[in-house]
C-alpha cells in the first residue's frame, strides 16, 4: 500500500481553517497537488459547514465523516457522524483548552472507509505516540470506531 | 617571564598595514599574550589587507577570512568542530569597531548570548578606517570622518556595557598604550570557558589625524585623560587597572583637551562639544563605579 | 525499510545517517520541521551531531562554513527570505570551496508576505558556485542529501552542494520513503575530506587578498569543478544502488516516456509527478508527448539533454519560477542549449497549484501551437478557477 | 581515483611568510639608527607596528627590508636612542 498526505496551511494559528490531504493506493502515487473530486472528506470542526464548502467537488457516492452532536444536519453524500469532542473531552484528550479531534476522527475514518484495519491504526498511533498520550489515544480511536454511525438522509 | 620570550610571530614583517598601524601593535600583542595553538577569524575591515597577498598571509596564525558580519558565527561553528576533533584551539575572531558596533552586532550579540567558546577582539579605531575613515558606530561625539565633516552628532556606543549587559563571563578594555596590561588580559581571558570580549583601542593616526610615529603616545593619553578606561570584569567583578585608578575621582583626572588636541579629527569641535565629551567621560565612570 | 515521513523528516534522516558534526540553525517556514526534528534527534540521544541555534540564516551559515573548514562535515538549511539573508555567506562559502551541504525547502519571496511554494529562491542562488540538485519527492530528498556529503566532499569537486525541494508540497507531505541502514551509508560516504583545514597544525588560512588574475583562476576553478562533476555525480549515483537498492541515479537529469515523443515537456521538482499523469491520459489518446525532468540546475547536463532532446518536434518548458522582465530560469536554459521551437510556461507561482488536468491542458494547447501556429512564446498560466483573477488595484493619486 | 587530473583544482589558502605585503622597506622617507645609547629595553621590539626591530645582544637590531619607517620606535624609545634619519 501507498499513501501520501500533507496540509495546505497559512501561517500557523490554532482554531483557523486548514486543508489536509490524503491519497491511498495500491500502487505508487505520483500526484502532489491538492484533491479535486475526493471519495470521502473528514470534517473535523462542524462549524466549518457555515462558512465553507469542503463538500465541493464530492464525488457523487462519496463519503462524509462528521464530528458531530446531536440531530445531524443534512448534506450532500453519504453521511456518518460521530461526537469526537466529547470522547476528547472525557478522555481529557485536550491542549490549552482545545479538544484534539483529529486522531479520534481516524478512529471513525477506518471504519467508515473499511480499507485498513483499527488494529495497524492504533500501531500507526504506537509509532507517533509513547505513554499515556499513546493508550488515550488508542482507546479514543477504539470508541470513535465503535460510535461512529451511519445518517439516513432522505434525498431531496 | 622575558619579552625575549614573548615572541610568538603572530605577524611576520612585510605586511599591507600604513606605517605605524596600531592594528598590528595589539596583533603582535595577541601573539605574544596567546602562543602558538590560535585559530583566527578576521572580518572585513583592515586587516582583511593587512595580510598582504595569497598564497602569501602575513599573520603567522591560520585565519580564516570572512564576510564583515558573520565573525562571531564562523567561530561558534570553529570551535565546536575543533572540540569533536579533541583539539586544543584557541579561537579568536578579530574585528574592528565597524564590524563589532554596526554590520556585525546581530551576530556578536547572538553568539555572546549562547556564550560561544571563544574570545573576540574588537580592535576600536572609531570609524570605518580601511574605507577611507567613515564615520561609526563607534564614533565619539565631534570627531570628523569622511561622512561627517561637519563632526559627528551624537555619542559612541557603549560596546564595553552593552557586552557586559549579555551576561558573559570575561569582558575587558585595553589600549595599545599599555602593552602589558593587554598582554595579561589576554593571558586571563585565554583560562577563561566562554564567550570572552577584549575591546582594544588602537587609535588611527591617518583617521584620527596625528603622526604615525605617535600611534603609542596617543593610545597612552586616552588612557591618562580617562576618556579610554583600561578595565576588567570576570564574572560580573570590576577591576580597573592600575594605569586607570586616577580616573575614579574626578579631580585626578588629567584634563580631556590634552587628548583631543593632539588629533586633528577634533580641530573643530565648540565649546559645546567638549562639554559633551567631557560629560560622556564622567557617565563613563560614573557607571564603571556604580558597578564595582 | 518502508517508512512514512515528510520530505523534511527524511532530510532529517539524512543528515543524522551522515554523521554531520555541525548544524547551524535558525528557523523559517517551510524548512524549520527539519531542524526540530534534527534537535529532536539530539535530545533523544540519536546524533552526536552539534546543534548551533543562531540568530539569523547568515550566522547560520557562518557556523556551518566555520564548522566546515576547521575539519568537520556540516550542514544547514532554509527556504525564501532565510536563503536571501544568507545570500552573502553561500557565495563566501562557496568561494572558499569549503564543501557544505545544505537543503532548500522553497517557498515564494516577499513582498508581499506568501509562505507558499516557489522555486525562485532556490533558482536565484544559480550563479554562487554550488552544485544544485532539486528533488521531486521526499524519497530523493533523503537520497540526494546523501549524495550531497559524497559529492561535495569528493576531490575531484570540492564545492558545497545545495539539494532544493518544493516547499509544503514535499517538506511537508508524508509519503513511503525507502529508509537505508546506518551500515549501508557508512560505506557509502566516507570520512571527511576537505580541500584545507584551518588548524594551527597546517598554519593554512583562507581568502586573504588575491592578485585578480588568481581571483579569476578561482573561478575559473569552481567553474571547471562544477562542470567536471558531472562525471562523480553518476559515478556516486551508481553506487548508491547500495544503499537504496530502488533508486535510479545513472544519470542527472530523469525522463519518462521520451524515447518515442514527438513533443517533450520539461520540469524540475514535485509537480513533474502531476505532469506525468497528464502525459499518460495524452498517450492514451495517441498523442506522443514525454517528459524530461531537471534534477540538477548546476552543473548544467547540457550533452545529456541534446541526447535526450534534440530529435523532439517541439519543447515545453515548465517553470515554478520567474526572472522578472525576462522569462522563467529553466526555459532561458532550455533555450541556451537547443535550437528547437520552445514555448515557456510560468506557473504555479506562490503556492498556485497546479493540478494533472492543468497539465493536460497546457499540454494540449500547446500541440495545437505546434501544428497551427507558432509556439514559440512565454505565457503565464492561471489554473482552472482562478483562471480570471480580478485585480482591485488602490492607486495613488500624484 | 589516482588516474584522474585535479589540475584545474585552485583554493584561496595562504601561508604564513614574510612579504606578504611586498618589500614594504621601499616604503621608507625615513629610517630609525639606533645609537650606543640604547639599554636593550625591548621598548621598541613591544611597540614596532611590524616586528622589523629586536634586541639582539645588547643593542636593538632594525630589519631595514621590511621597516616602513614609521617612527614609533625612536619616540618610545625611554634613552632617545633611535633617532630618524632621511633616506634621501
Amino acid at each position: 500500500m501507498f499513501a501520501s498526505a500533507f496540509p495546505i496551511y497559512g501561517a500557523e494559528r490554532r482554531g483557523a481553517e486548514i486543508e489536509s490531504y490524503c491519497r491511498i493506493s495500491e500502487s505508487q502515487i505520483r500526484e502532489t497537488s491538492p484533491i479535486e473530486e475526493p471519495d470521502v472528506v473528514v470534517i473535523l470542526d462542524p462549524t466549518i459547514l457555515k462558512i465553507s464548502d469542503p463538500l465541493k467537488g464530492l464525488k457523487a457516492n462519496g463519503k462524509v465523516v462528521l464530528n458531530w452532536k446531536g440531530s445531524p444536519p443534512r448534506v450532500k453524500g453519504d453521511l456518518h457522524v460521530v461526537d469526537a469532542t466529547g470522547i476528547a473531552i472525557n478522555l481529557k484528550l485536550v491542549k490549552s483548552g482545545w479538544p484534539l479531534v483529529n486522531v479520534i476522527m481516524l478512529g471513525a475514518l477506518v471504519k467508515v472507509i473499511g480499507l485498513l484495519s483499527l488494529d495497524s491504526l492504533k500501531k500507526a498511533i504506537d509509532s507517533e505516540f509513547n505513554g499515556n498520550v499513546a493508550e488515550l489515544n488508542k482507546k479514543a480511536v477504539e470508541e470513535a470506531y465503535h460510535e461512529v454511525r451511519k445518517v439516513e438522509q432522505l434525498v431531496v | 617571564m622575558g619579552l625575549q620570550d614573548l615572541r610568538t610571530n603572530s605577524l611576520l614583517p612585510g605586511t599591507s598595514a600604513c606605517p605605524g598601524c596600531p592594528e598590528n601593535m595589539a596583533m603582535r600583542m595577541v601573539g605574544m599574550a596567546l602562543g602558538k595553538n590560535v585559530a583566527m577569524i578576521v572580518v572585513a575591515g583592515c586587516s582583511s589587507v593587512i595580510q598582504g597577498i595569497g598564497p602569501k598571509n602575513a599573520y603567522g596564525y591560520p585565519v580564516l577570512n570572512i564576510a564583515f558580519a558573520a565573525g562571531p558565527a564562523a567561530a561558534s561553528g570553529m570551535w565546536r568542530a575543533y572540540k569533536q576533533r579533541n583539539k586544543d584551539v584557541t579561537v579568536v575572531v578579530w574585528a574592528g569597531d565597524g564590524g563589532t558596533a554596526d554590520i556585525g552586532f546581530a551576530s556578536l550579540s547572538g553568539a555572546a548570548e549562547r556564550n560561544e567558546d571563544f574570545i573576540y577582539l574588537c580592535v576600536d579605531n572609531e570609524a570605518y578606517m580601511n574605507s577611507g575613515g567613515q564615520r561609526s558606530g563607534s564614533t565619539p561625539h565631534g570627531a570628523i570622518t569622511t561622512t561627517t565633516p561637519e563632526g559627528k552628532r551624537g555619542n559612541k556606543k557603549e560596546l564595553l556595557f552593552l557586552m557586559l549587559d549579555h551576561n558573559v563571563p570575561f569582558v575587558a578594555t585595553a589600549s595599545v598604550g599599555y602593552p602589558q596590561d593587554l598582554i595579561d588580559k589576554l593571558k586571563r581571558a585565554k583560562d577563561v570557558n566562554g564567550f570572552r570580549y577584549i575591546q582594544i583601542l588602537t587609535p588611527d593616526p591617518y583617521g584620527w589625524l596625528f603622526d604615525p610615529s605617535k600611534t603609542a603616545e596617543v593610545a597612552k593619553l586616552a588612557v591618562q585623560t580617562c576618556y579610554w578606561p583600561l578595565i576588567e570584569v570576570v564574572e560580573g567583578k570590576v577591576k580597573v587597572s592600575n594605569e586607570s585608578l586616577h580616573c575614579l575621582k574626578k579631580e585626578t583626572r588629567r584634563p580631556l583637551k590634552d587628548f583631543l588636541s593632539v588629533q586633528g579629527r577634533y580641530r573643530r569641535i565648540s565649546e559645546k562639544d567638549y562639554e559633551e565629551l567631557e560629560k560622556y567621560v564622567d557617565s563613563l565612570w560614573d557607571r564603571i563605579k556604580s558597578m564595582s | 525499510m518502508m517508512k512514512i515521513m515528510s520530505g523534511n523528516e527524511a532530510v532529517a534522516l539524512a543528515v543524522k545517517f551522515s554523521r554531520v558534526g555541525v548544524v547551524g540553525i535558525y528557523p523559517i517556514t517551510p524548512q524549520t520541521t527539519i531542524i526540530e526534528e534534527l534537535a529532536e534527534m539530539r535530545a533523544r540521544g540519536e546524533i552526536d551531531t552539534d546543534i548551533v541555534r543562531v540568530e539569523s540564516e547568515h550566522s547560520a551559515m557562518g557556523v556551518t562554513l566555520g564548522a566546515a573548514v576547521a575539519g568537520t562535515r556540516a550542514f544547514t538549511a532554509t527556504s525564501s527570505q532565510g536563503l536571501l539573508y544568507m545570500h552573502e555567506m553561500i557565495w563566501w562559502t562557496a568561494g572558499s570551496r569549503a564543501p557544505v551541504v545544505m537543503v532548500v525547502a522553497t517557498r515564494a519571496v516577499g513582498a508581499p508576505w506568501n509562505i507558499w511554494n516557489e522555486n525562485t529562491d532556490f533558482m536565484s542562488e544559480r550563479d554562487s558556485g554550488w552544485i544544485m540538485s532539486f528533488a521531486s519527492s521526499p524519497q530523493e530528498a533523503l537520497d540526494l542529501t546523501l549524495q550531497a556529503f559524497r559529492i561535495s566532499e569528493d576531490p575531484r569537486v570540492f564545492v558545497p552542494m545545495m539539494v532544493g525541494m518544493d516547499g509544503f508540497i514535499l517538506s511537508h507531505t508524508k509519503t513511503n520513503v525507502y529508509v537505508p541502514s546506518q551500515e549501508d551509508v557508512d560505506q557509502f560516504i566516507p570520512p571527511r575530506r576537505q580541500p584545507y583545514v584551518i588548524d594551527p597544525e597546517t598554519q593554512e588560512s583562507m581568502g586573504n587578498i588575491f592578485q585578480p588574475v588568481h581571483y579569476m583562476k578561482l573561478r575559473q576553478s569552481i567553474n571547471d569543478a562544477i562542470q567536471g562533476s558531472i562525471d562523480v555525480i553518476k559515478e556516486v549515483g551508481r553506487e548508491y544502488e547500495k544503499v537504496n537498492p530502488l533508486s535510479d541515479y545513472k544519470t542527472l537529469n530523469v525522463q519518462y516516456k521520451l524515447e518515442d515523443a514527438d513533443y517533450a515537456i520539461v520540469t524540475m521538482g514535485a509537480w513533474s509527478l502531476d505532469a506525468m499523469e497528464a502525459i499518460d491520459k495524452l498517450r492514451e489518446k495517441g498523442v506522443k508527448v514525454g517528459l524530461y525532468r531537471i534534477r540538477y540546475i548546476r552543473p548544467w547536463a547540457e550533452q545529456e539533454i541534446r541526447r535526450s532532446l534534440e530529435d523532439k518536434r517541439a519543447i515545453l518548458v515548465f517553470d515554478r519560477a520567474t526572472s522578472l522582465g525576462r522569462a522563467g530560469p529553466l526555459y532561458l536554459e532550455m533555450k541556451a542549449t537547443l535550437q528547437s521551437p520552445m514555448k515557456g510556461v510560468i506557473a504555479g507561482l506562490g503556492g498556485v497549484s497546479m493540478s494533472k488536468k492543468d497539465f493536460y491542458e497546457v499540454i494540449s494547447n500547446f500541440i495545437e501551437e505546434v501544428k497551427f501556429g507558432n509556439p514559440n512564446k512565454v505565457e503565464w498560466y492561471y489554473p482552472g478557477e482562478v483562471k480570471y483573477v480580478e485585480l482591485g488595484t488602490p492607486r495613488s493619486a500624484y | 581515483m589516482s588516474s584522474l587530473s585535479f589540475e584545474y583544482q585552485f583554493f584561496p589558502v595562504s601561508h604564513p611568510a614574510e612579504g606578504a605585503g611586498g618589500k614594504t622597506g621601499n616604503w621608507r622617507v625615513v629610517k630609525p639608527i639606533v645609537s650606543e645609547r640604547c639599554i636593550a629595553c625591548n621598548a621598541c621590539f613591544l611597540w614596532c607596528p611590524e616586528g622589523t626591530i629586536q634586541v639582539r645582544g645588547k643593542r636593538a637590531e632594525v630589519n631595514y627590508e621590511y621597516c616602513k619607517g614609521c617612527g614609533v620606535c625612536a619616540n618610545v624609545c625611554p634613552v632617545k636612542a633611535i633617532s630618524m634619519v632621511s633616506e634621501t
